[in-house]
């Protein structure tokens, strides 16, 4: 903690960042906005922090402030990368202040931020329990499913918490958001909200670090996570997809390898 | 407000035998913004069409569907038909009650319901169609030309007898590509060089035609009719402005044993050279790795004995821009190197060569003046194998397919041998003789019957040297059905063709797409086996696959109409269905540019009016796109649309279903 | 005193079911507790601040307005129907009932909407008074009490530790409730217990004074740097009710809803020219807090909040309305 | 009164017409009497309705034909969005949906007597329309009129048949004109931008009140003026635009401080706005 | 078994699937043609939505069909390595390799969601597999029934 804090502080210090994106030291640990060096001195990381500070990347009055630290455990580290290869960070314009559980682990440019995931969390996997509860779900009916859906879906407000949380959504103008045509509908009933979140989940293949923002903001406890792991897994073991490691990496949907699976074709 | 008009096509009895047309069109009548509804006996006859063009004037439509045929038939029938009525053409769309319809179901209920079920959708469609204009673009009447081997220069000629200019573009210090290397050609045996070199002379004197030797296309920038080419001119270190090609310099240059690559190794050359006599243009170069005073510092010779000064050795790689409206790729091939046949000396037999080889010692300007001596010892080879085959219909050392002109020459090869060396033996192993050609497989048959070729079928497995330079050649006779061993002089390998190191990277800089192999890929293989994915860009010659001379002067001639057809009008027309990129909510992922098969979709930079970049999007290339509709499907905010397919229109069909 | 002891809620339900009203409670699912629909054999979780506040029963996330059969050339009309079913909110929390005075004030200061006071006619509210509150409680601090009986029909009190409840009715739809469930209701002695000790935390008219007058303050950019712009404060919120218009339409029929909508959102402002009054989120936080605490009691004479804390609770980003009014009172002192 | 506040009533386009590019008018007739009396029992100039088509929603704007005028309603609108899109290709004959009239209106009785200066931009005279139109068929009861009406170009002028009515008119100045570039050959108004003429025509501020409609730029360059001139905050008048989808002062979309648009609006005095943080307009 | 003929309430009509397909124009809207013109017959319950290629659909307009009321959705384009666009196919091919998977967790499964490849020359394949979809979906039943992706009505 003393380090990351004393990081922050010296970026700060030396004008080399205009504000440190990190997590406030009180309960629920929220998210902290240090302007001057000695706001530093409230920054705080552990294991209950849930949000990932990289959605503030896409933020206006976040990028009319650049450049920008931010306090990053693995699954924000990876969304840096993800931001990076989508053009969506200018070169030079973030930095990252890596931490994990209790150590600080140095401040990194984007390129530096590729270098410590490859050297040091290669092997990141999703949670063993949420693959589970895949795996538990597809083991029920398509009938089954479609009911676990029905009841979870049902209860969305359409407050869209998951879409501000997450990184990857940073669209000035969301699809859900486009009228003419109105693909998606906006009322909060049933089949909107399925769309709305079945569309959501497919726009993050293959650019989800699975670091499960938007489950922990949704109000209603939806188990949105189940949707991104499906995808998570099936695009690692489809085409070798490990978003958030390669700042040059191509999209996975918009880019295609003659190998490519296609035994579900007729 | 939408004014349309739907037409029921009977087609005959072909549509209305099964789909009740009467009360299609009834239907159709009484869909939101239908204003007329009509069936006919025939749409597409002028009756018919008449009256859609009579509906169109008389009830102000604004929109038409024709319930008939396929569009695939009759789209372009009805739409001009709409054009002359004053109708944008593009705001006419066609149900297919024919092909997808009555032709495939019996029950006249159910196809009933199934044509206006699918007239309904193309009406819901057509409502939101918008006038589309054909996409002009003018087009720049000049033509580049990669690749200065016969299929380069052949196309150039007809493109400039054409009356339009050519950019010849070869990476070599001369033109003439392998067909100058060849002694004489199957299956007439006329002399390569005699046939070649007048028209490599034409080529480099036509006035249509501006001839860039060693030198390459660095990058392309544009799209069909308008690219710019950045050509990158390699130093030569003598200027031809003032060389007069007099020789002095060459024959002077004290660097002496560099193996020629004109003549596959087997002669030398010096430093300062050009690679044959004939050379088109005849100007020497300098070749920089081997020359001691653009290594060391050291020598300068040339230039003491260069009457006219022509020596530059500060000379530089010099990059030009050309504006051309059309390519041509005819960058050729080369042969397949056999070191990977370990089996075969893996390279390291010096009396085991390849067909150029022995084009080059079999010709009368070759190393060894059109006499056949063996690369080791120079000595006259008593007993020569010949071997199909080598590297092609392998895939598990060499490449799958079938290079098509070895076995030709190996029996041009066999032929040429045995009348040179009248006591020689010529043994040819094959695994089948494909002579399809006209006057090939007579030009064969003379080789075994009237020259004496020994054709065994079967494959060699091993080759080995003896110690007393012979060659043992085991193989096997696949018809005798018994092992075969030759003590060979010299074994000539009919090595498999394959693309030109470099041609995949030609290929991208051009978006044109290439096979597994590295051949570039037409556009269609029947019906467009000339033109490439990339609009504008043609193929001719060995890059696209493997060919002899007659087809690859066929094929490039056949490109020299394509882009003189392509030029014949001052603009190009082309279909309005493209791709746009609404800028405002564009987030610049980049998802588009990744995804686009043709390099359409581009960062663009919006500026303000100083010129200052506020941020970045992603812009289509109208010349460019060819309006699969990719981009946008990958587009996560729906910030990019494709005409004639948007999503207003995909949105208003599904609703309508 | 009416009583009834706080495991046999349930009990309570199921006579209120059966009495014709459609009952609606807070039940935990998934971990997450929320005001649903009661039905025999759910368990109803009294102690907790639902997720969602009681406004759902009465001014549904999304509802038809208008009905259009679409027609050959055009359309008609088609009826909508109002339903107004006879619901009982049981266990609501007091700024859940008193957010209701809030919510009728808009619904009905000129134009009055039917089908929410048709709803509000129907309903019954039960709260139950709070005997513990959590950091992100402050109804003290804009009027309200944890036993506050505002808006509310009848109350239950705990007593007895919590073991029992003693329910008082406050209006005629609470005696008729009472009358309803009386099955299930004891007469007895009950030591009421405590209610939760809530603090002042700021004084909502001083912060309503700073807010009229520092609408330009550079306080806004700096106190909405976290807010991510989603919708779970106003979604959330007993008194939010800002609404959205939208058609959906198959090929027959146009519906015509009214849909939630949220001024954290930044599409709620902006025009079809591309124009935004409200360009970034510190003009839509400081919308949200001044309509809450100038803009509403200046012309409803009540505030937008009641303190139940939900906005804070359930925001991911730990924006907390009461600590910004701590700070804004600060500012004007 | 119905408290079914988002029912609309059935309005049938009587004629439409192109003012200029994009902008379209109808003349709108009531399907029931009783709608038609009870919309002009209500009515006064300034109002606003809300104009709907089936599937894609409602659009606001104003009423643009004078309640001396009982018969039908006219309203003018550009294409900007999805609705008005719809809109626009309706024709004669077709049916909309309407709600209204809503909001506040001009106070023209409190006028009665003083002399009107109205001052509109591109497609803003629509709302002034009404109040003209009003003005001229009680024309005994006001003092001078005059009106400066200004677009970007001649062609983007509306109402080009009235604007000639009232420029024939002796009981009224009108004056037009188009921003430097926008005249044709045969244009016989001004050229230049609106606060440029204003300034040059200098009408009086004596007993007088301003209506002022336009673009933002136009307003805000055009107050600088009118204040030089004399005019007073409450006496200088004019609309706001806000977005809005109630109407009825539910929705929140129109809050400006502490007003809603759509119900304590869409007529302010310059007084009135003063008082609104500019901000959030 | 109860006596049948007693029975007084009318059959239910037997269901027959609505089945949207989306289709490139350049192969499997021409094998459809050539399936016409081969006048292979089939099952009458599919309705093409034709698209320049493959790589044009999104997967929004298959979540839009089945809301639509749609039982089952075919998509069908170019053979690998036939596209007209060179990769259209390619790019839509690993789509709905996630795609498929992600509905497949909501309950759509591989009775709903059909994909192929359909050349400009497989008439008969086209013909086919109209007939092998309906029938699979004749048994999956309606897809309004069990779905929280319909439309409510």
């Amino acid at each position: 903690m003393k380090a990351l804090r004393e990081a922050a502080e010296k970026l700060l210090r030396e004008k080399r960042v205009s504000l440190v994106i990190g997590y406030e030291d009180r309960k629920g640990r929220p998210a902290f906005f240090a302007a001057k060096p000695e706001d530093c001195g409230r920054l705080a990381y552990d294991a209950s922090c849930r949000q990932n500070l990289a959605a503030y990347l896409g933020k206006p009055e976040i990028r009319a402030r650049l450049p920008v630290a931010v306090v990053a455990p693995p699954a924000v580290l990876r969304s840096i990368v993800v931001l990076t290869a989508e053009s969506q960070l200018p070169p030079g314009q973030v930095l990252a202040l890596a931490v994990d559980g209790d150590s600080f682990l140095g401040t990194f440019d984007a390129a530096g931020v590729a270098e410590l995931l490859r050297a040091k969390y290669s092997t990141l996997a999703p949670e063993p329990a949420l693959l589970e509860r895949v795996q538990g779900l597809l083991q029920k009916s398509p009938a089954e499913r479609a009911a676990f859906w029905e009841a979870e879906f049902s209860k969305c407000t359409r407050c869209y918490a998951c879409r501000a949380a997450c990184p990857g959504c940073y669209c000035s103008r969301c699809i859900v958001e486009k009228n003419a045509p109105q693909w998606i509908s906006t009322a909060a009933l049933g089949h909107g909200n399925y769309t709305w979140s079945v569309m959501r989940a497919f726009h993050q293949s293959g650019r989800c670090t699975l670091c499960g923002a938007c489950e922990a903001a949704c109000p209603q406890g939806l188990p949105l996570m189940l949707l991104n792991a499906v995808l998570d897994r099936e695009a690692l073991e489809e085409f070798g997809s490990r978003p958030g490691y390669d700042p040059e990496a191509k999209p996975l949907i918009g880019s295609w390898s003659a190998d490519d699976d296609h035994s579900y074709m007729r | 407000m939408a004014r349309i008009g739907v037409f029921i096509c009977h087609c005959g009895e072909n549509i209305g035998r099964t789909v009740d047309c009467a009360a299609v069109s009834a239907a159709a009548a009484k869909m939101p913004g239908v204003v007329v509804g009509m069936d006919y006996k025939y749409m597409c006859s002028d009756p018919g069409q008449q009256m859609i063009r009579k509906a169109i004037i008389e009830q102000k439509l604004t929109g038409v569907v024709v319930g008939a045929c396929s569009p695939r038939m009759h789209e372009r029938t009805f739409r001009a038909a709409a054009a002359e009525a004053g109708l944008n053409p593009y705001l006419l769309e066609m149900a297919n009650l024919r092909e997808h319809c009555s032709w495939v179901h019996s029950n006249q209920a159910e196809a009933t319901q199934k044509a206006i079920d699918l007239v309904r959708v193309m009406v819901a469609k057509v409502r939101r169609n918008r006038p589309l204009r054909p996409i002009r673009v003018p087009v720049e009447p000049t033509a580049l030309v990669v690749g200065g081997g016969i299929a380069g220069i052949q196309a150039a000629l007809d493109i400039a007898a054409g009356g339009k200019k050519v950019v010849l573009v070869e990476s070599g210090p001369s033109i003439g590509g392998h067909m100058a290397r060849l002694s004489e050609t199957f299956p007439t045996l006329d002399c390569s060089q005699c046939i070649l070199t007048p028209r490599m002379v034409e080529a480099a004197s036509h006035p249509n035609i501006t001839l860039m030797t060693y030198s390459e296309v660095a990058s392309v920038e544009g799209f069909v009719g308008n690219f710019t080419v950045t050509i990158r001119r390699k130093a030569r270190y003598v200027d031809p402005a003032k060389c007069t090609g007099c020789g002095d310099c060459f024959n002077k240059c004290p660097i002496k044993k560099i193996p020629n690559e004109f003549d596959a190794g087997l002669g030398l050359r010096r430093a300062i050279y050009v690679p044959f006599p004939q050379a088109v243009p005849n100007k020497p170069v300098i070749d920089a790795a081997h020359c001691t005073m653009l290594q060391k510092g050291k020598c300068g010779l040339c230039a003491k004995v260069c009457p006219r000064g022509a020596i530059d050795y500060q000379d530089q790689d010099r990059l030009e821009k050309v504006k051309v409206g059309a390519v041509v790729l005819a960058t050729g091939f080369q042969l397949w190197d056999h070191a990977a046949y370990g089996e075969y000396g893996g390279g390291r037999l010096r009396d085991v060569i390849d067909g150029f080889a022995f084009e080059r010692l079999a010709s009368a300007s070759g190393p060894t003046a059109g006499l056949i001596k063996r690369p080791s010892d120079g000595k006259e080879p008593k007993t020569v194998v010949f071997l199909q085959c080598c590297g092609s219909r392998d895939d598990k050392v060499g490449k799958k397919y079938c290079s098509k002109i070895c076995c030709m020459y190996t029996a041009k090869h066999a032929m040429l041998y045995r009348h040179k060396v009248h006591d020689g033996r010529a043994v040819v192993f094959y695994m089948d003789v494909r002579a399809a050609g006209k006057g090939y497989e007579e030009f064969v048959r003379r080789a075994i019957e009237a020259d004496g070729a020994e054709y065994v079928r079967g494959r060699v497995s091993r080759i080995t040297r003896r110690r007393d330079g012979k060659l043992v050649v085991l193989g096997a006779d696949t018809l005798a059905g018994r092992p075969v061993t030759i003590d060979a002089d010299l074994v000539v390998l009919a090595d498999a063709v394959v693309p030109r190191p470099g041609s995949e990277k030609l290929a991208q800089l051009f978006g044109v797409g290439y096979d597994q192999d590295g051949f570039y890929s037409e556009a269609h293989p029947k019906l467009r086996p000339v033109e490439t994915a990339a609009a504008g860009v043609f193929l001719a010659g060995a890059c696209q696959a493997p060919k002899d001379i007659p087809e690859t002067v066929s094929q490039a001639s056949a490109a020299a109409a394509k882009v003189l057809g392509l030029f014949a009008k001052p603009e190009l027309e082309r279909e309005p269905v493209i791709a746009r990129v609404n800028r405002t909510t564009c987030a610049h992922c980049r998802a588009c540019i990744s995804a686009c098969p043709y390099g359409a979709a581009k960062d663009f930079d919006i500026v303000d009016r100083a010129g200052k970049v506020l941020r970045a999007v992603a812009d289509v290339n109208e010349g460019l796109c060819q309006g699969c509709g990719t981009c946008a499907s990958v587009c996560r905010s729906h910030s990019v649309d494709l005409d004639g397919f948007t999503d207003e229109q995909i949105h208003a069909e599904l609703n309508a279903l | 005193m009416k009583t009834i002891e706080t495991r046999r809620l349930p009990d309570l339900a199921q006579a209120l079911s059966a009495a014709g009203y459609c009952v609606v409670a807070p039940i935990e699912e998934g971990g997450v507790v929320r005001f649903r629909e009661w039905a025999p054999g759910l368990a109803i979780a009294p102690g907790a601040v639902p997720a969602n506040s009681s406004k759902d029963f009465l001014f549904p996330r999304s509802e038809v307005v208008a009905r259009f059969a679409l027609e050959p050339g055009g359309f008609s009309p088609a009826p909508v129907e109002r339903s107004a079913v006879k619901t009982v909110v049981l266990c609501a929390r007091p700024c859940d009932a008193a957010a209701l005075t809030a919510l009728d004030a808009v619904f009905n200061w000129d134009y009055r909407d039917g089908a929410y006071n048709a709803r509000r006619q129907a309903m019954t509210v039960v709260s139950l008074a709070c005997s513990k509150a959590d950091e992100h409680c402050f109804c003290t601090s804009v009027g309200g009490a944890p036993d506050g009986v505002a808006g509310a029909d009848a109350i239950l009190r705990p007593a007895d530790g919590g073991q029992l409840l003693v329910l008082d009715e406050l209006t005629e739809k609470g005696r008729a409730l009472a009358q309803a469930a009386a099955g299930t209701l004891s007469e007895g002695p009950a030591a009421l217990d405590a209610p939760a000790v809530l603090p002042r935390r700021f004084d909502s008219e001083a912060v309503g004074r700073w807010l009229a007058a520092n609408f330009e303050s550079p306080f806004w950019k700096e106190a909405a740097l976290a807010c991510l712009g989603c919708g779970a404060c106003a979604y959330a919120c007993p008194v939010c009710h800002c609404f959205d218009l939208q058609d959906e339409t198959d090929h027959a029929e146009c519906r015509r809803l009214r849909n939630w909508d949220s001024c954290g959102f930044g599409l709620f402002t902006l025009h079809a020219s591309g124009h935004n009054p409200r360009p970034d989120q510190s003009a839509r936080w400081r919308q949200r807090v001044m309509h809450k605490f100038s803009i509403y009691p200046q012309k409803f004479k009540t505030l937008a909040c009641t303190g139940c804390g939900r906005c804070s609770r359930l925001c991911q980003a730990g924006m907390a309305i009461a600590a910004t009014c701590e700070r804004i009172e600060a500012l004007g002192r | 009164m119905n408290d079914d506040l988002y029912k609309p009533f059935l309005m049938r386009i009587e004629t439409a017409r192109d003012e200029a590019p994009d902008v379209r008018t109808f003349r709108l007739k009531f399907a029931e009497e009783t709608e038609r009396a009870e919309f002009f029992q209500r009515y006064r100039v300034g109002m606003f309705g809300l104009y709907g088509v089936p599937g894609e929603g409602e659009s606001t704007f104003c009423v643009a034909s004078p309640p001396t005028r009982d018969g039908y309603i006219e309203c003018t609108f550009r294409k900007v969005g999805r609705v008005t899109q719809a809109l626009q290709e309706l024709e004669a004959g077709q049916a909309i949906t309407f709600r209204g009239p809503y909001g506040n209106h001009f106070p023209i009785e409190d006028w009665k007597g003083r002399d009107l200066l109205f001052i509109a931009g591109g497609i803003a005279l629509p709302p002034m329309r009404s109040v003209i139109w009003n003005i001229l068929d009680r024309r005994a009861e006001f003092g001078k009129v005059t009106v400066l009406y200004g677009a970007r170009t001649a062609a983007d002028l509306v109402y080009k048949d009235e604007l000639a009515d009232w420029a024939a008119r002796p009981d009224v100045t009108l004056v037009t004109t188009v921003d430097p570039g926008g005249q044709t050959p045969d244009w016989k108004g001004k050229v230049g931008f609106v606060p440029a003429v204003l300034k040059e025509l200098a009408p009086s501020a004596q007993n007088c009140v301003a209506v002022l409609c336009g673009p933002p730029i136009m307003i805000k360059l055009t107050l600088p003026v009118l204040a030089g001139l004399g005019f007073s905050a409450k006496d200088i008048y004019t609309t706001l635009e806000n977005r809005m989808k109630c109407g009825v002062g539910k929705c929140g979309r129109c809050n400006v401080g502490s007003v809603y648009v759509c119900k304590d609006g869409p007529v302010f005095t310059l007084e009135d706005i003063s008082r609104l943080p500019a901000g959030d307009m | 078994m109860m006596k049948t003929e007693t029975s007084t309430a009318p059959a239910p009509a037997a269901f027959e699937p609505r089945i949207t397909a989306f289709v490139c124009n350049w192969c499997t809207y021409a094998g459809a043609d050539l399936a016409g013109t081969s006048r292979l017959q089939y099952a009458s319950n599919m309705r093409i939505i034709k698209l320049p290629c493959t790589g044009r659909i999104d997967p929004l307009f298959v979540l839009k069909a089945f809301e639509n009321g749609a039982d089952a959705v075919l998509v069908s384009g170019c053979h690998p390595g036939d596209c007209h666009y060179t990769s259209g196919n390619y790019h839509a091919r690993r789509r709905w390799t996630l795609f498929r998977k992600l509905l497949a967790l909501t309950g759509i499964g591989d009775d709903r969601l059909f994909f192929s490849w359909v050349s400009a020359a497989e008439g008969q394949k086209f013909a086919d597999l109209v007939n092998d979809v309906t029938a699979k979906v004749r048994k999956a039943g309606p897809f309004c029934a069990v779905h929280p992706g319909r439309r409510a009505s």
